[in-house]
């Protein structure tokens, strides 16, 4: 027996090395589980009675058979007869007690179980198909009318639009090229020309923000930046010696004088 | 019905109810309306589609579905009240145009306005186009005509407008002092020209005071 | 139905007449199954799209047309008794083979299923242009990939499947109930791998959920 199963497999070896040769398939068989449940049908017992070592001792009398007619079995049903003498073996000798795989019993039983549900897959393939199938018993809608789709535009704006649409069109005349926008800023060169022309009258300390330009004094922006540059003005007259600056503690008043003599 | 079937037999017509379940079926499934005589040749020998018919179109009055003479063919159709269903309608939001939104703040800023006065004031001349699509929104309506030559119409903000831009009334819209707090009138007024936002305000009310 | 669609006003759903009709026309006129989320979208603010397809299965009752659930859409059917008049209309499909027709009945009441438990099913390999031709009708679709090694993907039945064979739901296959009672439809390993499938079990478990 031993023998046996060592020859099969050297004959699944043999087929595998035939594999670019021509291999016949069964013809008419879906695999050998489907070949299985052919030859479990001849038993005419329900698939759960089933004689697993009868079936199995078919099989090999069938592939024995082929042999003999010198018919080349695709691999897989060699693989499944392989399986087989191993299971009948299994089935026939005395359970080995230090053996831990699965009985014969439990294989037997595996194998009846995938008949059988292989059978029932059948069976449900069958009455599926034997359903009433859409465009051969029962019909759909033969003039469809598709959803059209319409497309509806609305417009929108904001409040902020609005407003600042409105804020362009009065704003529109002072438009100009565009150049810096230094309105609010008070040049060292504006504040020389003109404390060149006040520092005659500056005999007496006088405190700098009284030389702010007019009109640079209450805007705060114009304020900071006319008092910067006066204020750098200033030191520049007194680098070259024309002014005299004084602070009198941190964050006091900064006054200036002509200085005596320039 | 089903006890009329159950009298089909071989030989003899099926029961009228059975017909009509067939002319039925063949309207639902066929791609193009039939004939009474394809009908009559489609269905069991000794049917009378033109009756059947008859029942069916009664039997449809008034549903979402009706039997429809299709020249000289039957079709089923949705009814024509329930076209809307078979339309999917995409709302596509833009924003309105730059020279829209400059028509409809001198509008809402200046109403009653006439088209001479929108002109004037944007510098350029106001498409008919723009006009009709503030028109068409519901944002702005006709208001009395102007009487200066020619007595001009003039147009005004309506409820939609202030309802879309959460405004109680035209009045409510900020005025160019506020304009300029929001940072959005970032120039001074022109200079030499001497107008303060109240100034201007007032002279607008003094040109328009006879509508306001 | 008249007087009822009197009552009808744009801040009221229409009445549930009313609704009926809409669905009516809705489902006539398409071809394909429509979801109860689709036909609420289409229909009036506040409709109950659900309650009037009930309504409509109803009056459709033994008719020669059918309102018909396929998984969580509806659509409208000729009855299948009636298709002995429709050889104008039968569509003639591509004959499929015995392996593709298997695979097909193994997807559907094994879903889902990964290539290999077909495979372990038929007792031999399924080729890749059968699973490909199943993937082309749209009867079948990938489902979620199993969380085992190697992560395959499932393959579970489509709403297609469910439209062509007149299934409501995978439930509603036949014979699913007996398979499961007899225990056919587990997934059982061949004794002494010890490769238990938890999870294709409980996933089964999901898609069949109310049938157990």
């Amino acid at each position: 027996m031993a023998d046996d199963v060592a020859q099969f497999e050297e004959d699944t070896v043999d087929a595998r090395l035939a594999a670019e040769a021509l291999i016949v398939d069964v013809d008419g068989y879906e695999g050998p589980l489907d070949l299985l449940l052919t030859m479990a049908r001849t038993q005419k017992v329900d698939l759960r009675k089933i004689s697993v070592l009868q079936l199995a001792e078919q099989y090999l009398a069938f592939v024995e058979e082929a042999k003999a007619l010198r018919l080349e079995l695709a691999a897989d049903y060699l693989v499944m007869a392989a399986w087989l003498a191993f299971l009948k073996s299994r089935l026939l000798l005395p359970p080995d007690p230090s053996d831990e795989g699965p009985s014969g019993e439990e294989l037997a039983a595996h194998l009846a179980f995938q008949l059988e549900r292989l059978e029932a897959m059948r069976k449900c393939a069958a009455q599926l198909m034997a359903r009433d199938q859409l465009g051969r018993d029962f019909f759909a809608r033969g003039i469809p009318e598709d959803v059209t789709r319409v497309r509806r535009v609305t417009y929108t704006a904001t409040l902020l639009d609005l407003m600042q649409g409105y804020a362009r069109i009065r704003t529109k005349d002072d438009f100009r090229p565009f150049v810096m926008d230094r309105e609010k800023v008070y040049t060292m060169e504006q504040a020389l020309d003109r404390m060149r022309g006040l520092i005659g009258f500056a005999g007496e300390w006088t405190t700098l923000s009284s030389y702010l330009p007019e009109g640079w004094e209450t805007d705060p922006v114009k304020r900071r930046s006319a008092t910067a540059a006066t204020f750098a003005a200033t030191l520049e007259l007194v680098k070259r010696g024309a002014l005299e600056l004084r602070q009198g503690e941190t964050f006091a008043p900064i006054e200036i004088r002509r200085k005596e003599g320039a | 019905m089903t006890d009329d079937t159950e009298e089909k037999s071989l030989f003899e017509a099926p029961p009228m109810a059975e017909q009509e379940r067939m002319v039925e079926a063949i309207l639902f499934a066929s791609a193009e309306p039939v004939t009474v005589a394809e009908l009559n040749g489609r269905m069991p020998h000794g049917c009378d589609a033109a009756e059947a018919l008859v029942m069916l179109r009664k039997r449809y009055d008034g549903r979402g579905v009706q039997v429809l003479k299709v020249g000289e063919a039957w079709a089923m159709r949705t009814a024509g009240d329930l076209g809307f269903l078979m339309q999917k309608e995409t709302v596509e939001t833009r924003k309105l145009s730059r020279a829209a939104i400059e028509t409809l703040a001198i509008i809402a800023y200046h109403q009653p306005a006439t088209r001479a006065e929108i002109e004037e004031i944007r510098g350029v001349s106001v498409s008919r186009g723009t006009v009709d699509q503030l028109l068409e929104l519901e944002w702005i309506r006709f208001g009395r005509r102007r009487m200066t030559p020619g007595r001009p119409v003039t147009y005004v903000v309506t409820q939609s407008f202030l309802d879309h831009f959460g405004l109680e009334s035209a009045r409510d819209l900020p005025g160019l002092k506020e304009l300029r707090a929001a940072g959005l009138l970032e120039n001074r007024p022109p200079p030499g020209t001497g107008l303060e936002d109240e100034e201007a305000q007032d002279e607008q009310d003094e040109l328009f005071e006879d509508e306001s």
